[in-house]
């Protein structure tokens, strides 16, 4: 039992892994049609694994109101939003849900259009105020690293704005020359350690050395 | 003297030389794919302008040939696709065309593709521009599947050889001790502990919102047992938000295996690790509501943080709490630089986890890219000041083709 | 004064942002909005793409969380390709922007009497992001037999000699995430080489420089200022030029909130020893 | 009566005030889109009511958000992936395969289902490992010789051209300096002092330029989803003919 428990998923990831490294410098149409099946394959559990992040999130709100945990109440709302939607997909304008998707018409789309698209929005323009407030209260140069991230950014904001080249023509240029070298450095050096990082975890799990995104305890 | 008769030899090829057919002609199966297609290759010659090479292509040597393409003479030199040919000067002496299908006159409702393995003859002929026709020889050749990439040698062996340092760093970490530099960012770490002991107020901790699997997660989890035992050990509070059960579970295993270690069971409860929220602004409306209310002397934020970071670093930095925060999202690391005493900028953040668990795969890791980062610099180096003086080799070895 | 400059409550300066969005999207004064090579080069580029009436493919990776910015890019993209008869096939990675974009095609097809399944066609979303561009790279109607509404995609003028991704003329990803850096370059463009241009969020604009200077993109707009100098390209102003006047007075008050912020922290602030 | 339930009901009364005169102006259509418009605007109202405090109505709008998105997820991976990607090529529900039935595809399916163990209880929760270790075994094969191509080769090509004597040659030297200098900054196995110190000095100014402009640039997104909302509220609500003045 030990063996599928823990042995047959590190075989996996090693098998699965190393076909996906090799197959990329095989051009042999055997190779290609193998990577495109395993890819296929990975798009539809990727399926399953969205329905895997929407049932955990139902079910803790479930655990939620069945332990009575602070604000248990607004869980019914999550409910409540999510069995209308539920409703309305299936009923699909009208063709059902064996049909194709109705995208342009029906009461799906009204929810989606002045419930999701407006709160999704907002959420997100709420921290505009926060930045206003923290540009007053907390942005501080308290290092001289900070004060030179201050600078340029106070630069580059006023280069991307029209009222930047009102004031001078130079702003525009040296913004633009700010982002074209000296971020471009920084953002190339970052994106080089990043990328033999990227590639060093790839390696542990594949080599079964990174255990820890099987979860589950061992 | 002798430069006279330089000018002489120079002056006699210059005349017009009496245009022949094509020279130097190689067919071969087209390298690096998936078969179907013959690559031809022939000498450029100079002929005069609007002349035309027709490629021909046939299933037997007599057998009717077909039409597979007409070029004009300035086209296809080998020096436009240096990842098959490479950079070498005769490159820019040579022509090249790749044919994968052919018009059969007969059935003309879609051109005929080539058939892998199978052997086609190939001529080219050159048509002058008073119609003249000048004919090659007939070569054969056979497309076939092939099993390497050879355009890609540089990946493989840059992949292979950076694969081998990090498995070997990570065997030898397993064996013995690793140096890793001091990590300021822990120093400032103890510091704000122990000022916030001197207070008498609570430490607060947040771990960002991704899941227990993330690696910024762990790397938490990892700075997080620390921070535990210095809590323990100055018998300050602790207080630690979390937004996911799972992490949250693990993160009271790890900060009541802390207390115990630094031999102080009685003083941990489950109530230190506690769920705030689920959603990313009711997570960090709540936790900010508790920094109001409880003036925590330090508020440590750890992992991979969203847009809720400004939230919760701005409330921190104005109930002047000292603020360390460690995160590998670049987008709210500028918030955090600007709101926070002390940052841990990306990858300091995995360092900093290394250091703190000693953990082999994370050492030898650190270690390995380490390596590599040293090699891709001196290579950049190297590689400018080469390109610099005319030498443009070590820059096509490092181009991905 | 100074205690009252330094603990200013928060909510002050909300409403204080709040004015300074209203009030000048209330009224209209000229600003110069000058496009632009990175967003020219997009331009440039579907131009060429309509000379040789080619078929371009957009791929639509964002939420309404950045509709503000991206939606206009998406307007602004769709009417220039229906106006110059440009064949557009969408695709969507991310799940939200189905709806966004649908909106968007209904609106700019009407504009430009675009027929659909001729001009262009609308594929929707799907799961597996650099999977799916690994299987559409190689096998596009094999990947997406049929569109959003069910017809076959080897029926449809548009998708019916595209077999892969290297039949486009040109691939343009809108983006609010790092779908491009993340998935369309090293999954797509590393291999077939197609022309790689993008919209994104002001967020992601400055990490796409190294792939600008590259050649592995080959143009970019960057948050509401890009949207705003390809609506003036293709001279017609939209929600994006109507909002750079906020934008810019917005960014002024920013800026004076960070100086004078930090004018009070060097002048009182320090000694209290807020932080070292 | 606290001070903050008196400032909810009159905002709540003022809101219904404006819309009623909308309505009665015909500003607000009395049909479903009129009734989505006012929807809209009072989500986005109560949502930004966390600006002033997190209150029972933010929390409403949030949850009920949190379920509807929740829902839309569920039914694009429905429409577009189960049903047109499993159960059409399977069961030939839609009559366009052909007539031939994919039933290899039951495979990816059970490796999908085994991942929704992973919530279950513990004696078969381990199967989602297996779905796990395909899934994230496969991402990590595919992504070594990409990552080499796409994020390590093509990003070290361009920066190694021939220095030239103009502003173009300056700016690849002041490149090479940023790349060069930030990949000292994280380097691990030499103390931070000496010729080491000052390089790595030099990467964190490198490093707080490009934050920087992160930063500016995300303010600037900020501002214009606020940008985007006031003119929601103030055209499509309000109904207001802009420019007024």
């Amino acid at each position: 039992m030990l063996f599928l428990r823990r042995t047959l998923p590190l075989l996996i990831a090693f098998i699965v892994g190393t076909l996906g490294i090799l197959i990329y410098y095989i051009p042999h149409t055997a190779a290609q049609d193998l990577e495109q099946e395993l890819a296929r394959w990975d798009r539809i559990i990727a399926a399953f694994a969205m329905l895997l992040g929407i049932y955990s999130l139902m079910s803790l709100h479930l655990n939620r109101v069945k332990r009575q945990q602070g604000g248990w109440g607004y869980s019914f709302l999550v409910f409540l939003g999510f069995g209308l939607m539920i409703l309305f997909s299936l009923y699909n304008d009208g063709l059902g849900p064996f049909k194709p998707q109705v995208a342009d018409s029906g009461p799906f789309v009204w929810m989606f259009d002045n419930v999701q698209v407006p709160a999704d929005a907002t959420m997100f323009s709420i921290l505009a105020f926060f930045i206003a407030s923290a540009a007053y209260r907390t942005f501080r140069a308290r290092t001289p690293e900070a004060a030179i991230l201050l600078v340029s950014a106070i630069i580059v904001m006023l280069g991307r704005v029209p009222i930047g080249v009102l004031i001078s023509d130079w702003i525009p240029w040296f913004s633009q020359w700010l982002m074209a070298v000296p971020n471009l450095a920084a953002k190339r050096g970052i994106l080089l350690g990043v990328s033999l990082g990227a590639i060093a975890t790839s390696l542990r799990i594949i080599f079964g050395i990174e255990r820890s995104y099987l979860g589950g305890g061992e | 003297m002798r430069y006279i008769l330089l000018c002489l030899t120079l002056l006699f090829c210059m005349c017009p030389v009496q245009a022949q057919q094509p020279t130097q002609i190689q067919t071969m199966d087209t390298p690096n794919d998936a078969g179907g297609s013959i690559t031809l290759t022939w000498n450029r010659a100079d002929l005069p302008p609007k002349s035309v090479y027709k490629i021909a292509i046939g299933e037997s040597p007599n057998g009717p040939f077909y039409l597979a393409t007409e070029l004009p003479t300035t086209a296809n030199l080998m020096s436009d696709d240096p990842a098959t040919f490479g950079h070498g000067d005769e490159t820019a002496q040579t022509h090249f065309f790749n044919i994968t299908e052919y018009q059969d006159t007969n059935n003309t409702e879609k051109p005929l593709k080539l058939e892998t393995d199978k052997t086609y003859y190939v001529q080219i002929t050159t048509q002058l521009p008073n119609g003249q026709m000048l004919p090659s020889n007939i070569s054969p050749a056979t497309a076939i599947q092939n099993l390497f990439n050879k355009t890609k040698i540089n990946n493989f062996i840059l992949g292979t050889v950076f694969s081998l340092i990090i498995l070997i760093a990570i065997y030898m970490a397993r064996r013995h001790e690793m140096y890793i530099r001091r990590i300021a960012g822990l120093e400032a770490l103890d510091e704000a502990l122990g000022r916030a002991t001197e207070m008498g107020k609570p430490v607060f901790f947040a771990h960002g919102l991704h899941p227990m699997g993330s690696v910024s997660t762990i790397a938490a989890v990892n700075i997080l047992s620390r921070i535990a035992r210095r809590t323990a050990e100055f018998n300050t509070e602790l207080k630690v938000a979390n937004n996911d059960p799972i992490v949250m579970a693990v993160s009271r295993e790890v900060v009541k295996e802390s207390y115990l270690n630094a031999g102080r069971p009685d003083a941990y409860n489950d109530d230190m690790v506690f769920l705030a929220a689920t959603e990313q602004f009711s997570y960090a409306a709540a936790v900010d509501g508790m920094m109001v209310r409880e003036r925590p002397a330090a508020n440590i934020m750890m992992g991979y943080f969203y847009a809720e970071s400004l939230l919760l670093a701005e409330t921190g930095a104005n109930i002047g709490a000292i603020q360390i925060a460690g995160t590998d999202s670049y987008t709210q690391l500028p918030f955090f630089i600007t709101t926070c005493d002390y940052t841990l900028m990306g990858e300091e953040l995995y360092a900093a986890s290394a250091y703190l668990s000693r953990e082999p795969k994370l050492m030898g890791s650190l270690k390995g890219m380490d390596v590599g980062k040293a090699f891709l610099l001196l290579t950049l180096v190297l590689g400018t000041l080469l390109a610099t003086m005319g030498n443009q080799t070590l820059a096509h070895i490092f181009t991905a083709y | 004064m100074k205690d009252f400059l330094i603990n200013l409550d928060r909510r002050f300066i909300f409403i204080f942002v709040a004015i300074g969005v209203i009030l000048p999207a209330l009224t209209t004064f000229p600003l110069p909005i000058k496009p632009t090579a990175n967003v020219r080069a997009i331009y440039n580029t579907i131009e060429e793409v309509a000379a040789q009436n080619g078929t371009v493919l957009i791929s639509f990776d964002y939420g309404p969380g950045s509709m503000p910015e991206i939606q206009p890019m998406t307007l602004s993209v769709l009417r220039h390709c229906f106006s110059k008869k440009v064949k557009v096939v969408g695709m969507c990675l991310w799940p939200q922007a189905v709806g966004l974009v649908q909106q968007a095609l209904d609106t700019t097809s009407k504009e430009f009497d675009a027929q659909y399944g001729t001009d262009y066609v609308f594929l929707g979303y799907k799961t597996g992001m650099h999977s799916l561009v690994i299987n559409m790279g190689r096998d596009f109607q094999g990947t997406y037999p049929q569109d959003l509404q069910g017809n076959n995609t080897a029926d449809l003028a548009v998708t019916q000699r595209i077999f892969g991704l290297k039949d486009f003329d040109y691939v343009i990803c809108l983006a609010a995430g790092n779908t491009p850096d993340g998935v369309w370059i090293p999954y797509g463009q590393e291999r077939y080489k197609f022309k790689f241009g993008i919209g994104c969020t002001a967020v992601m604009a400055p990490d796409q420089f190294p792939y600008l200077q590259s050649g592995q993109m080959n143009g970019l707009m960057g948050g509401l200022a890009g949207a705003a100098e390809y609506e003036k390209l293709i001279n017609t102003p939209g929600t994006a030029t109507d909002g750079m006047r906020p934008q810019s007075v917005v960014h002024v008050i920013i800026i004076l909130f960070i100086l004078l912020g930090n004018t009070i922290y060097f002048l009182y602030d320090r000694k209290k020893g807020g932080a070292k | 009566m606290t001070r903050d339930q008196i400032f909810f009901i009159t905002s709540l009364f003022v809101f219904f005030v404006i819309n009623i005169f909308l309505l009665a102006t015909g500003s607000l259509s009395p049909d479903w889109a009129g009734l989505g418009t006012f929807i809209a605007a009072g989500i986005t109202l109560s949502l930004y009511s966390f600006l002033y405090k997190d209150n029972p109505l933010f929390k409403f709008t949030e949850n009920l958000y949190v379920g509807v998105a929740a829902a839309y997820t569920m039914n694009q991976v429905w429409y577009t992936v189960l049903l047109a990607d499993v159960i059409n090529p399977t069961f030939d529900l839609n009559g366009q395969t052909g007539g031939n039935h994919e039933w290899l595809l039951i495979f990816p399916v059970l490796l999908g289902l085994f991942m929704l163990t992973q919530l279950a209880s513990d004696n078969i929760s381990w199967l989602s490992r297996i779905a796990f270790a395909f899934v994230v075994g496969l991402g990590a094969g595919l992504a070594i010789p990409r990552t080499i191509a796409a994020n390590v080769l093509a990003q070290m090509q361009p920066s190694m051209q021939p220095i030239t004597a103009d502003l173009a040659g300056f700016n690849l030297v002041v490149i090479l300096v940023g790349v060069v200098t930030v990949l000292i900054y994280f380097f691990y196995s030499v103390e931070h002092t000496g010729a080491v110190g000052v390089a790595s000095k030099v990467g964190i100014w490198f490093l707080m330029i490009s934050f920087g402009a992160s930063f500016g640039y995300t303010i600037m997104a900020r501002l214009s989803l606020l940008i985007g909302r006031a003119g929601f509220l103030l055209e499509d609500w309000l109904n207001l003919q802009l420019p007024l003045f």
